[in-house]
């Protein structure tokens, strides 16, 4: 028989939708509105799953998400796998293929249950006191041993199918969880006319009152309250309902975050819809209606398939119309478990009842549960479990002032039980509120608030109907900056439980295994090893026995095991202190965090207005900060080595043509422009003339080089400013931080270019020549136009800035353009360069042209430890100048020490040999290890031009070491090179000036 | 100190484990010390075992302000790797990775330290430049760290995307084969277990309130929660809160103090057969004994004592992530937390005098303390018990921000810690 | 993620903005006089209270301007926040923790 | 041997496009000028919108002035309207101190208008974008995902325009165009 343990009638699954999946390879039959849990049970499917740590058989705890046990991998298709989903809130739907987890061969017969046989020694902390022999072992052996038995599903092996999507979401009241208590705040948040956003991690709102079947409110059934409820919350425009949705982080400032599950649970979802998204909401106010969990009891063999939570039985009837056994034991310390009996009782099912609580604390509920025909059993304890992979029995007994008396072992294939119920205080203690240990309810309940939130319902300790809406009402009303409060008519709920921590038993203690974190196997026992070996702030209780760790993060565990402690050290319970909570309430999927920037979103990929020029004449790209570079330009059948030859030669022979679009540009406009300039620069701005250049070098404040350029003054209070290109964001940020914060007097205004202009390099003896056709309004003439000057003009019709500036030490153009005009002019720059071979070249040829000249690069010659003189440069600095941002620096007695790192060229002996950047330094290449290091090579190439390698390198006082050979580590040894000046091409320096 | 051992495992087993004693005391405070130590991390417990165990000084408290290895210890990714650029970094996380080898078994203590490699991916031609001279340079000094190729770097760490067309494409790396990670909150155990068999007293929930100065100027002791507590000589070890404690003293300290962000995913079977680190896009990535992906990002932007820090953090570091490892959209954050980092102007630690006679400091460790704890511990004990820095500790100085002898690792590499 | 209000754009998203460091610390109109030891200060040495910090902020991608806040390090609250070349009306040294 | 006519079109980096889509639609928007204008102390002044608001605008045609700080202005105008622009700019300001540059070919405009628009510029803007927050005559500096942006709202319509620099416009086109399909 189809769902052999599916009730005639009830609930809210869709019976006229059936649905199919699978478990372990077995179809599973279930209908529309089922969890994968509830479509298990109503097939008799209790055993889905084995324990992290000792493999034993394990069921489904509870029906949401503190599920600790009933974990599956789950298949929703290609590229859409993964792992440890709770069947408790995976909503069963046609398609899906789920299987356990931690078992081999089968969940049947799992060969890991011989741990269980090896208890006795996989107690708390075990491996802190073993596997430490021989040494070796532990890297070889133990730990992969070890890493095997861990972990629970497997992660995925293939990038995901599915696409995330993010929400940044403001609101006046943000209300989480649509319980009665959130529903009702809510609606008092909505009626003001306030934007209301309100979430809850399942399906349907109404949380209690899904599977409150028999309750009333004001009158009306509280089905139809719920629905009048969120009838009433959807007319408002100002409202958003967020179904499926869980909070899982409360951070600084009001910022929740959420998740919003939104086709996992479709079989066949819009096109292009995201599966999950994420809602970070900036709320003015927040109400927490997070409900309640409900507390696990700890006796012996507390973990078989067939053991759940008290409540969860009842919605396991009342809201999927399933039978979790045919006779059901509940077993409780407090007034709640008497609801779920009577229910399951008029379900038809065979009841009875185990009070752990004399008579006298429980006779009224008694009274009307016997008035059913149910045996109610009171003051007793519970001694274990009969069965194995379904419990098949209860054991009880009498218990009185610590007295056991004779065992009774009531058969069943269901036990309820409830040890009380601990509200989710989760998001308020990470709003960092303060919780305040309540002993009358015997939990720890919102205290002070440190954000703008409020608590109500049962996640502020209310658990009564009545007064969980009016908490929730008042709540919602007060956050929206109302007054209102609302009495409601409610029927009676039964609450109200005496705290239990481990039961009573006559069974020997040290056989009794009374599981406490069902996921991690972590026992009573274990807690009171720890104890014993001086574990006792509930932190390192927790960290020594993983309690409260696992996936389930201790919802259903906390309150037990700090019971047990605070009970075993006989010391008030919050002196043991409550263990932090921290983001996520419940695991939060790594896609919905990261969202959109996934491939092409994950960062910006930054390119000028001629990269697809190169693109199509097959540059070679590199990325730079953000920005893609033309690397090298290989020609068909060339590779990066003979491309750059040939382009380092066609520059000095002749013209090549290089993108610089990516170089900062900063405009400097004011009246105390060049005093700024003077301020940020060691080098000396007010006598520069209008319509000339000068290579400008920044320090931090620390004395380092920070950045480097060539800058031009425009106008007497105009500068263009340029940087490098990783810099050009840090050199705006560091001169606005000036100009604002220490010299705001300064009558200066700076405003980046950088993406205004296109850049065009032509470099080479025959440069002038290729755009002198082009350029109009400029005299092009070495006397009207010498080196290192700017003119405005235009080229090809266009307006530029043109400037007679050279990276490479020969003649040379930059040819800045506004940038939609930029490829335009590179390709007629090109035209009229063919008759002059021009070639254009990328960063690599730059690179080597510039080292052939020694010119310094700064991030590569310097690593911000790098001054001025280190590299070279102390002439550029001014010396009139009384300050200057890092001036003061320089003076600093390590910085002016001997000994400093300096800037020289390096010869190999072998003239092919090509030293690796970053390869050290040695004097003696025979010295023992460790060694002296002089120093390293900061640039190193081929150079075409030189008929040799050439290198850069900083070396500890460089410059007297000119001549001597020194040994650099190569890939195999070390090679021998000889100090030399760091300029390897035209050392008289004519070419540029040609 | 009962020895941990299989055997005496197996024979506790049979009682029921009702045998095991207590791995630390909980005495009250004397009323004074030859040493106080401020603050019960890894470093400070590690200081102490050293100065029982190395230098025979045992009449030594270690103060701390909640529970033992609740600080940064306890709150890390577990990152141990001695490639560093500079001599004396690098000849100070030699130093400490040295003692990590032997540690479980010198502590009786499994701190299950696995030399599983930490692989950094170069991502761009800096970072090869900047790789290389690391590889070059620990080379000389005799630390294992060796250059792979893209494909090499696969193989080593199969579930990496080296994918030309990644939006930063892996370009090779570096790695340090002895590198790994370990088990923190062992750490801090087996040191405080070791520490108190040699007659250390722990005093746990014991807040410093002040430093006690002569008329000399010289300290004298610390006032605590628990009384005043006179020592001849006072070590600061107290991480983000060294500043707090330093002020108490008068001294200003060249130190701020940042949230640290770190996450796991819920446990998997093995997956993830390293450490990954990506400076580039800023995130690191192993995965537990347990199971866990642990991963970590950089710090927030602001100085914060809150341990913890913004959404914002988190996210950005998944994306990167994601991007080396496509298939780990599907994983689930379990847990996120934070801890509170002490930074110097050059991220490196100071360790030595201060200007207040008998007053010392280890301080400074910024995001990447961890790795150093047992030798941080062994040359600060030797600070303490000689009055004069360990040659090791010796260019760590305070003086160092004056004189300008700065050991910025992360300036000449743009390598996170 | 903070939320911060900026003097001249109002409340805003902590992304938005870039943190500066400590505040009021003027640069010395004449370095020079400085000897080693004081020019490090300056430089280096920051108060780091577990309390209220005044700090500088800049509103990088909204404004561009510089503002000065207070905010407790503890609690991550901002007490205030004030132009560049203001003084704080909170007396930021009686309150560090 | 200049051929202006190179340059009778500007060369934009995003197509002309636009991606359609129910809810929200995306379209490169057309070349025009800005220029970035600073002014210190605009008190008193009125043309040009000086006397806007911080994060304030005003638009009439193809001209408008967006304040995006105290002493910031974007100004935009059609393409022929440049020299008209800045000679108004130097009547309206004269002697006193201010800086204007030209940022035409920095800035890159895209429109997103629809029912969605505001969710969709949600997706990467952190900004609360509803009509109380951010109304008709709304501008602003903010981001979008990893980008930074200018965000326009000229009127009450479901309208936005985003500018950004030349270089993130196909990160940002691309990042609207998930974000509009996945609001």
């Amino acid at each position: 028989m189809a769902q052999p343990f599916r009730l005639p009638s009830g609930g809210r699954v869709d019976r006229a939708t059936p649905i199919r999946f699978t478990f372990d390879g077995r179809t599973i039959e279930g209908f529309a509105g089922d969890t994968v849990a509830s479509a298990l049970l109503a097939n008799g499917v209790h055993l889905v799953g084995r324990s992290f740590k000792y493999h034993r058989p394990r069921g489904i705890l509870t029906h949401g998400s503190d599920e600790p046990s009933a974990l599956l991998q789950v298949d929703r298709g290609p590229g859409k796998i993964d792992p440890n989903n709770r069947a408790t809130v995976v909503e069963a739907r046609n398609g899906l293929a789920t299987t356990s987890l931690n078992r081999w061969p089968s969940l049947g017969f799992d060969v890991g249950a011989v741990n269980d046989l090896l208890s006795p020694v996989f107690v708390a902390g075990f491996y802190y006191k073993t596997f430490m022999w021989p040494r070796s072992f532990w890297d070889k052996v133990y730990e992969p041993v070890i890493r095997a038995a861990a972990g629970l599903g497997v992660a995925p092996q293939v990038p995901d199918a599915d696409a995330y999507a993010n929400r940044h979401a403001h609101c006046d009241v943000l209300v989480v969880g649509g319980g009665p208590a959130g529903l009702a705040a809510a609606l008092a948040a909505a009626k003001t006319g306030k934007r209301v956003i309100l979430a809850d991690e399942q399906p349907e709102f109404g949380g209690s009152l899904l599977h409150e079947t028999g309750a009333s409110i004001d009158g009306q059934s509280a089905e139809a309250w719920r629905a009048a409820a969120i009838e009433e919350l959807d007319g408002y425009e100002s409202v958003t309902l967020l179904p499926r949705t869980t909070a899982f982080g409360y951070y600084n400032h009001n910022h929740v975050a959420l998740t919003e599950r939104v086709t996992d649970h479709r079989e066949s979802p819009a096109k292009g819809a995201p599966r999950e998204r994420l809602w970070q909401v900036r709320a003015a106010e927040v109400v927490l209606a997070t409900g309640a969990h409900e507390r696990p009891l700890v006796f012996a063999d507390n973990d078989r398939p067939g053991v759940m939570l008290a409540e969860s039985v009842r919605v396991f009837i009342n809201r999927y119309g399933v039978a979790p056994g045919r006779r059901i034991v509940f077993v409780t310390s407090g007034a709640s478990a008497y609801a779920a009996a009577a229910d399951a009782k008029a379900a038809g099912l065979e009841v009875v009842m185990v009070d752990l609580r004399p008579e006298r604390d429980c006779a009224s509920e008694a009274a009307d549960l016997r008035l059913m025909g149910v045996e109610v059993l009171t003051g007793q304890t519970v001694i274990g479990t009969k069965g194995r992979k379904r419990v098949a029995g209860l054991v009880v007994a009498p218990c009185a002032n610590g007295t056991v008396g004779a065992r009774r072992v009531i058969a069943c294939d269901c036990v309820g039980m409830s040890g009380g119920w601990t509200p989710a205080v989760h998001l308020f203690s990470q709003s960092r509120g303060k919780l305040a240990y309540d002993e009358g309810r015997d939990a720890f309940l919102p205290g002070v608030s440190a954000q703008a939130e409020r608590s109500a319902g049962a996640a502020a300790g209310v658990y009564d109907l009545a007064s969980c809406l009016a908490t929730g009402f008042a709540a919602g009303a007060e956050a929206a900056g109302a007054t209102e409060t609302r009495a409601f008519a409610a029927s009676p709920t039964r609450i109200g439980f005496t705290p239990v921590r481990d039961l009573p038993t006559d069974a020997d203690p040290a056989k009794v295994r009374a599981f406490v974190d069902f996921q991690n196997d972590v026992t009573a026992k274990d807690l009171k090893l720890a104890m014993r070996e001086g574990f006792e702030s509930i932190e390192h209780v927790k960290r020594y026995t993983t309690t409260g760790m696992a996936t389930d993060q201790g919802k259903t565990s906390n309150m037990n095991a700090l019971g047990i402690v605070s009970k075993a050290l006989n010391r008030p319970l919050p002196a043991i202190g409550t263990t932090t909570f921290r983001p996520p309430y419940t695991p939060v999927t790594f896609g919905a965090l990261v969202g959109p920037a996934r491939d092409a979103l994950f960062d910006p990929i930054r390119a000028t207005p001629i990269h697809e020029w190169a693109a199509e004449h097959g540059a070679a790209f590199e990325n730079v900060a953000l920005w893609r570079r033309a690397w090298y330009f290989a020609k068909p059948g060339e590779d990066m080595h003979a491309a750059v030859v040939r382009e380092c030669r066609a520059v000095r022979e002749g013209v090549g043509l290089f993108d610089a679009s990516t170089l900062g540009k900063i405009e400097v406009v004011g009246p105390d422009a060049a005093e700024f300039m003077n301020r940020m620069y060691v080098n000396p701005w007010t006598k520069l003339g209008v319509g000339r250049c000068r290579y400008g070098l920044m320090l931090k404040e620390d004395g380092y080089i920070l950045d480097d350029g060539v800058v031009a003054r425009m106008a007497e209070d105009r500068f263009h400013v340029t940087t490098t290109t990783g810099g050009a964001p840090r050199v705006m940020n560091h001169m606005e931080d000036y100009l604002q914060t220490e010299w705001p007097d300064l009558d200066v205004f700076l405003t980046s270019t950088t993406e205004q202009w296109a850049v065009i390099a032509v470099q080479g003896p025959k440069a002038r020549d290729v755009i002198a056709p082009l350029v109009s309004g400029i005299d092009l003439s070495n006397e009207a136009f010498p080196h290192m000057s700017v003119r405005e003009g235009a080229i090809c019709g266009a307006p530029c800035r043109l400037f007679r500036v050279s990276f490479t030490g020969d003649l040379g153009y930059e040819i800045n353009v506004p940038a939609d005009y930029g490829r335009a002019v590179w390709e007629a720059v090109f035209a009229a360069g063919e008759p002059y071979g021009i070639t254009p070249y990328g960063t690599e040829t730059m690179h080597v042209l510039r080292a052939e000249k020694g010119y310094i690069i700064v991030g590569q010659e310097t690593d911000g430890t790098v001054t001025p003189d280190d590299v070279g440069l102390a002439g550029m600095i001014a010396k009139a100048k009384k300050d200057f941002v890092g001036k003061r620096s320089l003076a600093r007695p390590d910085v002016v020490a001997s000994g400093r790192k300096q800037l020289v060229g390096l010869a190999t002996e072998t003239a092919s040999l090509v030293l690796d950047e970053g390869a050290q330094i040695v004097a003696d290449p025979n010295q023992p290890i460790p060694m002296k290091m002089l120093g390293h090579v900061t640039s190193s190439y081929f150079s075409a031009n030189c008929g040799r390698s050439i290198a850069l390198a900083l070396v500890a006082d460089g410059r007297a070491l000119m001549g001597r050979t020194l040994h650099v580590t190569t890939p195999t040894g070390f090679a021998p090179a000889t100090v030399c000046d760091p300029v390897f091409f035209d050392a008289e320096g004519g070419r540029i000036h040609a | 100190m009962r020895r941990f051992s299989l055997a005496s495992l197996l024979s506790e087993a049979v009682g029921g484990h009702q045998g095991w004693g207590r791995q630390w005391r909980a005495p009250e405070p004397k009323p004074s010390y030859d040493v106080v130590i401020v603050g019960g991390g890894g470093h400070g417990l590690a200081t102490a075992y050293y100065l029982a165990t190395v230098h025979g000084i045992t009449n030594v408290a270690v103060v701390e302000k909640g529970w033992i290895g609740g600080g940064n210890t306890g709150r890390n990714t577990t990152i141990i790797r001695s490639n560093y650029l500079y001599d004396e970094s690098a000849h100070l996380y030699e130093h400490a990775l040295k003692l990590w080898e032997g540690l479980s078994q010198e502590l009786n203590y499994n701190v299950m330290f696995s030399q599983r490699g930490v692989l950094m991916l170069a991502h761009n031609i800096h970072d090869i430049q900047s790789f290389k001279r690391h590889v070059y340079a620990n080379r000389l000094n005799g630390i294992d760290n060796e250059w792979l190729s893209a494909e090499e770097c696969k193989a080593f760490c199969p579930p990496l995307n080296i994918s030309r067309d990644a939006r930063y494409p892996v370009l090779g790396g570096a790695l340090q084969r002895r590198a790994g990670t370990a088990r923190h909150d062992a750490v801090a155990w087996g040191y405080a277990r070791g520490a108190d068999a040699r007659g250390v007293d722990i005093l746990q929930n014991c807040e410093v309130t002040g430093v006690r100065r002569d008329a000399s100027g010289a300290a004298i002791g610390v006032e605590t929660t628990r009384g005043f507590i006179g020592a001849k000589r006072v070590g600061v070890v107290a991480a983000g809160n060294t500043s707090r404690v330093m002020d108490m003293a008068g001294v200003r300290m060249p130190l701020e103090s940042y949230p640290l962000q770190a996450l796991v995913s819920e446990p998997v079977k093995p997956v993830f057969p390293c450490v990954v680190m990506s400076n580039a896009v800023h995130a690191y990535i192993s995965q537990s004994d347990k199971g866990e992906l642990v991963i970590g990002a950089g710090t927030d932007q602001y100085t914060s004592y809150s341990q913890q820090g913004g959404l914002h953090i988190t996210t950005h570091t998944l994306d990167a992530i994601c991007e080396i490892f496509p298939q780990f959209t599907r994983m689930r954050m379990l847990r996120s937390w934070g801890g509170i980092v002490d930074v110097t102007p050059d991220r490196s630690p100071i360790i030595g005098r201060t200007p207040v006679q008998n007053l010392f400091v280890n301080c400074g460790w910024g995001t990447g303390g961890f790795k150093a704890t047992p030798g941080s511990g062994h040359v600060f004990a030797h600070t303490l018990a000689t009055g004069e820095p360990h040659p090791i500790n010796a260019p760590f100085t305070l003086d160092r921000i004056r004189t300008g002898r700065l050991i910025d690792e992360a300036a000449a590499a743009a390598v996170a810690h | 993620m903070l939320l911060i209000d900026c003097p001249f754009c109002g409340t805003r998203p902590e992304t938005e903005f870039r943190c500066g460091g400590e505040a009021h610390i003027a640069r010395p109109a004449d370095p020079s006089a400085l000897d080693d030891g004081a020019w490090a200060e300056h430089l280096f040495v920051r108060s780091n209270p577990r309390g209220l910090h005044a700090e500088r902020w800049v509103h990088a991608h909204g404004c561009g301007r510089w503002f000065n806040a207070v905010r407790d390090t503890f609690t991550d609250r901002f007490v205030e926040t004030y132009k560049a070349g203001e003084q704080p009306s909170h007396p930021i040294d009686d309150a560090r923790a | 041997m200049l051929d202006r006519s190179l340059f009778a079109r500007r060369d934009r980096p995003l197509g002309a496009a636009p991606t359609s889509n129910d809810r929200a639609r995306v379209s490169p928007a057309p070349a025009g000028v800005r220029l970035s204008l600073r002014v210190r102390g605009a008190e008193g002044l009125s043309r040009l919108g000086l006397g806007l608001a911080i994060n304030r605008m005003s638009a009439e045609g193809e001209r408008f002035s967006a304040r995006l700080g105290p002493n910031e202005w974007l100004l935009g105008a059609g393409e022929a309207d440049l020299e008209a622009l800045e000679a108004e700019i130097e009547a309206a300001l004269g002697d006193r101190f201010h800086s204007v540059v030209d940022v035409s070919h920095r800035n890159v405009g895209l429109e997103i208008s629809g029912p969605d628009a505001a969710a969709a510029l949600n997706a990467g803007c952190p900004l609360d974008l509803g009509d109380a927050a951010f109304p008709a005559g709304s501008a602003t500096r903010t981001l979008l995902g990893k980008a930074e942006i200018v965000l326009l709202r000229p009127t009450a319509e479901p309208l936005y325009r985003v500018e950004c620099w030349r270089s993130f416009a196909p990160y940002v086109h691309a990042f609207l165009v998930e974000a509009a399909r996945t609001a």
